[in-house]
């Protein structure tokens, strides 16, 4: 109990709950690297608290042994502010699904990320409502068929970045569920964030979405399908590594390298950059027509909500000393009776 | 209402006209949303409650911002009940009327008891006017006001020239009427000027102009109603019997907000305080929202669900956590209160009821938020709720709760209405070395702790993120008995429903008897519950000092209610339950005692008046005075 | 509950071994999530209506997806009472349990009654699969059972020899051990196979291997039972003498969902229905996203708010607009009923109501959102409300409450539970033609039309936009009486209260009386709503025929309550109410007549037990049988 | 009454009920522009449909004599979805402001965005929340003072037009409230638009808010602080029109025309490009380091929602035919008890 001398191990933050998701669910792997992240950064147990809304996804703080609160559905980004308000020293994590964090819970997702409050939020976008037995969600596609869609799906698409951008997001990253490397190194970043962190995890349910984004998880294609995203490097991808993205006005295109095209032609990525439009324009970037970029879109250091707000009281006390209760109460027009 | 008292009329201080001291009076100013009247009313009850009187007052302004000028929709007004005794609502009948246009005299002439003062600005008399209130002419040539005594002022006219040596442009001019009719006011009731004086020159010292114009106008108002020879009489009405103590004018929003920032201090917590803006609660924010100093942190949320929920994660995280709202809010907290109750996180959720069903009447008062605060949520879902009486009654009413909120683990729920929400009244200024201290023992030992152990009181420990060693999840799934481990199982939901509702019933131990006013048996009981408290406390007054067997029950706590309740009602012949709605007490009374009674239905949007619950006494008992 | 026959026993068929004719029995098939018990049960089901019994099911499936196999949360099951009687429950203790595996013993050994066959995969009670079902030792080994009759058979491995041929891969052909297991239940009670087979035929017309791998899995279970040594009896529950007609098999979603395409249709109306996905209501937007051809407008919203709102829009604009939840997402509903309640818009809300509070028991059944519908709002929001009492019932429920929407224009709640939503029972089909139409007149006259402007019934005009020359506006605000228009006056707020208040009792006149089952006084009336029906009209049956004075009342209407309900309650000398909650309906029954009840309150996740009514039925008649 | 065959005047559009803001307040403007548009659009009274929220703002349906629904907080735009669905046919405006639409409502919005239903959202930002008395509103600036914020906002802005890119909206435009000729164009360009279609006013709240948007409204500032978009002109602005925008990457900049910078070397304006980068980079140009764009932002066209589910339901009807109630009973296992 009084461990916090000696560094923590992933399997110290696994927490005595049977987890409980089916077999197959990409939602192990994101558990196990949350674990290991953790560890490796040196969290510490009792100052972690994961929030979670409702879904198949916002089970996963059951399984941490770490501070846990598993809310109703949609509001796991509410809950977190308080909590973070209430104690601003707790790390806070917010796990949530596609449908629990874009649907429901789409409003507190937005101005959450607008207000940049030092949350982590992690998204397990499986593209489906799994706990409620298949359903589409707002970021399946058109013509889905899905039990509440037997003709197929007539709703454009969210895209949970583009939305997170639309709200001038400071961290936005994603992953791919399988990919261990990447997602370690992504949710380590977010970690160090200070100020709201997005991370979306492309995320496989075996059970209603099988191979949803097998595209960008198949170790035979995903190479051609995905672009990982380096700071002040060229934005170069596929298997050969031989093609890379360069911008025309204000769109990107794909560009093979060779002939004529070299790196210096091609888009650098810049997550610093203050304007978000390069990470926009990033998050347009969609299969099959762009290889998907996974890393980080953007990192930006800005002032934190309850930084600011601690800094408010902080002032207020300075310049008015902390609060007198019988001066707050005898304040204003006040007369004697005798 | 006011009467003259034995002492009869005499002159006073360099006043050359005659004063009558009575008892007490209701003044109420009204006006255009524009006309400034909420100040001049609120000027006038400082002044009064300075002086030494007992005072109550109801501010009544419209649901639009400012409506077109001179329009019934665009009427506001401010009545201020003022007395040498104690009293306990802004009172019923008008002793005088300042109507300072056409449409604000026809909104409120009603309401004049007849021989009353009424006081017109004949200067808005035009046709237009007469137009926009819906007259087809002049009232004021017609007969249809001879049972007042009607002064016809030109207070526009007056004004403007009080002031035009301070060079103000005649729209700023004409915005110091309200001043000039205060001062006629302040004459007549034969008040001092120097509060409002001291007011206006703190208020507008950066605009001197300003400043002095207000107060030519103030001093005009009161010089014309000694000098001009239309009134005949003038009034006082002497100091009040009060308490001793010092004491300050407080709406019900106010006295919430001290009591909160009061709460968490002898907690020794930070206080949170996540809402969203709406009438009548958002000046709960406004108010919290100015003492950072106490470590008070407001968030602004973007919806009633995110502010509810916030609370959720801020209790959790060990903070003294409330939101404010009224009804339609309410109804979208619901879903999250049930996730406080079934998680057991302390939290203050209050409701301003204001007027429904839906939008309804949002700046009116109502009580119709009754069922939806004690059953109104999906599941069994049993929360403590309790209501204020009046406006500073806001303020240990608040602190009652939070004790209760974090002794049991549960969130409170804690109703006032529009009427003591923005209605004043003087609070006798505590001093806050006498309120007894919030103790909160957090759960702090890994060997022991269990999220779900239940102590004496039937509440489960609060251990909160950050504590070494106590790392625990909780949710709204159904969760084991003492673990809290999810699960499932159906003797285990049986028992946890029981066990949170046992719960609830155990506050019953810490609320004391329900008190009776009167008798402690007879031939009928009037219950009442929340901000009607006054008007029934003083009309049950009444039938008792006509010697009708009568009492009253005025019940703070809805849920649970007193022990000795049930028995209570049992000894009355009859019970008349009073509410600003349909029955709702009437029915949860009938649910929990299977008890028959009648009912006082209001739902206008008004508080009672005294008169009216007196009469409807008077009928149940058979219509005759003893 | 399965009791012998005079007829004794027989043989039947080709069969060797002796057939004993029984009246009724409760099979139950128990396995992991992933062992197809749902499928299972649902063919039993199919084949025993087909066969002519009378039947009624009651599945049971986890929260999670898929919990980890073999562990006790994953565990899911499906019971079916099947009879040649009128029957009216899934039944209370399990005659045959199949269990698959030990946490599915574990988690329902205790409803098998005495004497009952326990059929056990032995395969599957391996060391590890014991401790994932926290079982010290082999149950099997021990005398634990030797109450019942058990069956031990090696499942997987004659699964596994059977389908060999058919060349699948070991997890495809463990996928078949549902059908070895229906095998051997449909040779225990002398089910034919043709039904089953015919939906594998169907089902995997695509995958032959699959196809046959079942067919022979099914065929081997049949087999064993005939030819094993181990079974020395089987059982025939002869045809059911059901009203004449053709049937089939609904769950009370779905019969919901034909209710509502019927309704729109006999209004001749679009139907527009927007929802959120939530369990057990979901069902009801799959069946009729199904069945576009019907001009069935679905909309999956984005949260349960936008659904309402959405269903209110679509009101106004003249559809039958309709919704469906369960208790969390009521809650958030709640906020715009009270919208679709004040501007008077018809729309239908269906709660399919879950254990709660929170999330509570989410795939549970209860009956705890009765106080919610019926007086859970912000204001005073009357809305009728009436419930389903099983799941072919939800047919004519839904038609009743359009029906009522439409001609008060009024939001109405039909709430369902879980236990009926899900579960299904044999309805009997109607014919179009005879279902009585919906009519409908929208107003369309520019010169006479006004907004609220109220019929006989104290309805008033269904105005939709497109009507040339009649614009007017809607809102959230008090309105004007008739006009419609914005309205703070006081008065007129009292009488728009009152009036919506009238228009919902005048619902009273639509429903007919009340029912008694039963003599129309006596010592006891036993009260119910919803889902429970079934199971307290058998425990009242039963008591009956033991002689008691004892009568039973359902109400289909919880607001209005039929004009007798006060009549009916004051003629009996005892109330006992019978309810899925903590006494929501006993206590509305107090606040309404004054009355006192006993109430018998369960809150475990699971219907009632007819044995459990008929106990407290019994006790409260003083214990003894006349 | 049968007024249809004589074309309507603005002046047919008002209701018979009073007018009720605040004199000054900038929704009059609003409203009489709405007025004449709709009688130049050649609207007809009685297939327009006004659905707003709660607000001042929201007010607007009951001045419009066209039909009309004052909803509940937020909520317009989920009304509006259900008028829509139920009749096609109907033209359905939704009125609401920037704490009904952003704050409360901001899930609806951009849901409703996202599936491109035929409505014309027209939201009027006056950065406060009116009708409660002057709380700050999610557009409101940092640092703002109101009556819930005494010592100054601490939350970032919401940018509507970036957030209803967020979700690529497929019709955005701006204008400001006293600007009447740009208005017009505008809210006609709205009117004519099939899909969702976005218009941000900029509304003078001259009791809270008073003068917010002066820079931009203030005949004499304006110019300089306003840029008027084309489609296919060079972005130009200024009262000499003597300034452009230029980009530089993915960064837009400020140029003075002249002295080696051409027009050609200026961004074209392209509101019909399919990918929404452009129309983002113009969302973020803002007072007072850039000149904010008016007009049309971006007009694609696309599928609308409404227009897809009646296909789907005239397919489903063509393969099936018209539903037949005795089939759909008898459909699935059946059984004769006779
Ligand atoms: C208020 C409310 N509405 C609906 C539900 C039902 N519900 C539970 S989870 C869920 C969606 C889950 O989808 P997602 O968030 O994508 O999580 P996943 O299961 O896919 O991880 C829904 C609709 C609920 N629990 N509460
Ligand atoms: C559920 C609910 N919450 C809060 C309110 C109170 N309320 C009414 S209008 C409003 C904000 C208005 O701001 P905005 O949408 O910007 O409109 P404006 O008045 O500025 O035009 C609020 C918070 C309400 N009516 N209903
Ligand atoms: S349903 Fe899908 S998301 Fe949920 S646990 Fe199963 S595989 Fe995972
Ligand atoms: S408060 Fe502001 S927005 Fe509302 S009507 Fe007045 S000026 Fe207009
Ligand atoms: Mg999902
Ligand atoms: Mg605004």
């Amino acid at each position: 109990m009084s461990a916090i001398d000696t560094p923590l191990k992933p399997k110290d933050f696994k927490s005595d709950q049977e987890v409980r998701w089916c077999p197959g669910c990409g939602d192990y792997s994101i558990l196990s690297q949350m674990q290991k992240v953790l560890a490796d950064v040196g969290a510490e147990k009792h100052n972690t608290v994961f929030v979670s809304g409702i879904g198949c996804s916002s089970r996963f703080p059951y399984y941490m042994d770490t501070y846990g609160f598993h809310g109703i559905h949609g509001r796991a980004a509410s809950i977190a502010t308080g909590v973070k308000i209430a104690n601003p020293d707790l790390t806070v994590w917010v796990i949530t699904g596609d449908g629990d964090g874009l649907s429901i819970g789409g409003n507190h997702f937005i101005h959450t990320i607008r207000r940049n409050i030092d949350l982590k939020i992690v998204l397990f976008n499986n593209r489906i409502y799994g706990l409620t037995k298949g359903q589409y969600s707002p970021t399946s596609e058109v013509g889905k068929k899905t039990r509440s869609t037997p003709f197929g799906s007539i709703d454009n698409p969210i895209h949970p970045i583009a939305v997170a951008l639309g709200v001038e997001v400071t961290f936005v990253a994603r992953c791919v569920d399988v990919d261990v490397k990447n997602m370690i190194s992504v949710l380590k970043r977010a970690a160090a964030h200070k100020g709201t962190a997005f991370v979306e995890v492309y995320q496989n349910c075996n059970v209603y979405n099988h191979m949803a984004f097998a595209y960008a998880s198949d170790k035979k294609t995903k190479d051609d399908h995905v672009l990982y995203l380096e700071h002040g490097k060229p934005m170069i991808f596929g298997k050969e590594r031989d093609k890379g993205i360069r911008l025309n006005g204000t769109m990107p295109e794909v560009v093979d390298l060779g002939s004529g095209i070299s790196q210096d032609d091609l888009l650098i990525h810049d997550e610093k950059a203050a304007e978000p439009t390069l990470a926009y324009l990033l998050s347009r970037m969609r299969y099959p027509d762009f290889p998907e970029p996974m890393g980080v879109f953007r990192a930006l250091e800005a002032p934190t909500y309850e930084a600011v707000l601690m800094n408010q009281i902080e002032e207020a006390t300075r310049q008015k000393g902390k609060g007198n209760l019988n001066e707050l109460f005898g304040a204003g027009d006040t007369w004697e009776v005798n | 209402m006011s009467t003259v008292t034995s002492e009869g009329t005499q002159t006073h201080g360099e006043s050359a006209k005659p004063i009558e001291a009575i008892e007490s009076a209701i003044v109420r100013f009204v006006g255009d949303s524009g006309d400034g009247m909420q100040l001049a009313g609120t000027q006038f009850t400082t002044t009064s409650a300075v002086f030494g009187n007992d005072i109550a007052t109801f501010p009544d302004y419209p649901a639009e911002i400012r409506a077109p000028a001179g329009t019934l929709a665009g009427v506001s007004g401010f009545q201020i009940n003022f007395s040498s005794r104690d009293i306990h609502t802004p009172g019923d009948k008008v002793s005088a009327l300042m109507a300072m246009n056409p449409a604000a005299l026809k909104a409120n002439i009603a309401d004049l008891e007849d021989g009353g003062l009424l006081i017109v600005n004949v200067d808005e008399f035009s046709v237009p006017n007469l137009k926009r209130a819906h007259y087809e002419s002049n009232p004021l040539d017609s007969d249809a006001f001879d049972r007042y005594r009607v002064y016809k002022i030109p207070i526009t006219k007056h004004t403007f020239e009080a002031v035009k040596e301070t060079g103000l442009s005649t729209k700023d001019a004409s915005r110091c009427k309200n001043f000039y009719a205060l001062g006629v006011a302040f004459w007549l009731y034969d008040r001092p000027l120097e509060t409002t004086l001291a007011w206006i020159n703190q208020k507008f010292a950066k605009v001197p102009a300003v400043a002095q114009a207000n107060t030519l106008a103030l001093k005009a108002g009161y010089h014309f109603g000694e000098t001009a020879e239309i009134f005949t009489v003038r009034y006082r009405i002497p100091r009040a019997k009060l308490a001793p103590g010092k004491y300050r004018n407080l709406t019900g929003n106010q006295a919430t907000a001290l009591g909160l920032i009061a709460a968490a201090r002898l907690a020794g917590k930070p206080l949170f305080y996540g809402s969203y803006p709406i009438t009548p609660a958002s000046d709960i924010l406004h108010e919290l929202s100015l003492h950072k100093n106490f470590d008070v942190r407001t968030f602004q949320a973007e919806d009633e669900i995110a502010a509810m929920c916030s609370v959720i994660g801020a209790a959790y995280a060990g903070a003294i956590a409330v939101t404010g709202t009224s009804g339609p809010g309410m109804a979208l907290k619901q879903e999250a209160i049930g996730l406080a109750m079934i998680t057991e996180v302390p939290c203050l959720i209050i409701n301003a009821q204001r007027g429904g069903p839906s939008t309804g009447l949002p700046t009116k008062t109502e009580q119709a938020d009754l069922w939806q605060a004690i059953i109104g949520r999906n599941g069994e879902c049993p929360v403590p709720v309790l209501a204020a009486r009046s406006a500073s009654d806001c303020f240990s009413a608040a602190i009652e709760a939070i004790r209760v909120a974090v002794k049991y683990m549960t969130p409170v729920i804690l109703l006032s209405d529009g009427f003591i929400a923005s209605g004043s009244e003087p609070w006798r200024i505590p001093d806050a070395a006498d309120l007894e201290k919030i103790e909160i023992k957090h759960a702090d030992d890994a060997e022991t702790f269990q999220p779900y152990e239940r102590n004496a009181a039937g509440s489960r420990p609060w251990a909160i993120p950050g504590t070494l060693g106590l790392q625990h999840r909780l949710g709204g799934l159904e969760k084991a008995d003492v673990t809290g481990d999810v699960c499932y199982d159906p003797d285990n939901h049986q028992h946890m429903i029981e066990l949170r509702a046992r719960k609830v019933q155990n506050v019953a131990n810490d609320i004391g008897d329900q008190e009776v006013f009167g008798e402690p048996s007879g031939d009928l009981l009037v219950a009442s519950w929340g901000g009607t408290f006054g008007a029934v406390w003083s009309a049950v007054q009444r039938a008792q000092a006509e010697g009708h067997k009568v009492s009253h029950m005025h019940l703070r706590w809805l849920l649970p209610m007193p022990k000795n309740t049930g028995a209570i009602l049992k000894r009355f012949k009859k019970i008349l339950v009073c509410e600003l709605n349909m029955g709702q007490l009437q029915f949860v009374l009938g649910g929990h005692f299977a008890i028959e009674s009648e009912g006082l239905h209001k739902v206008q949007g008004r508080p009672f008046m005294i008169g009216e619950i007196h009469e409807k006494i008077v009928q149940v008992l058979g219509g005759q005075t003893p």
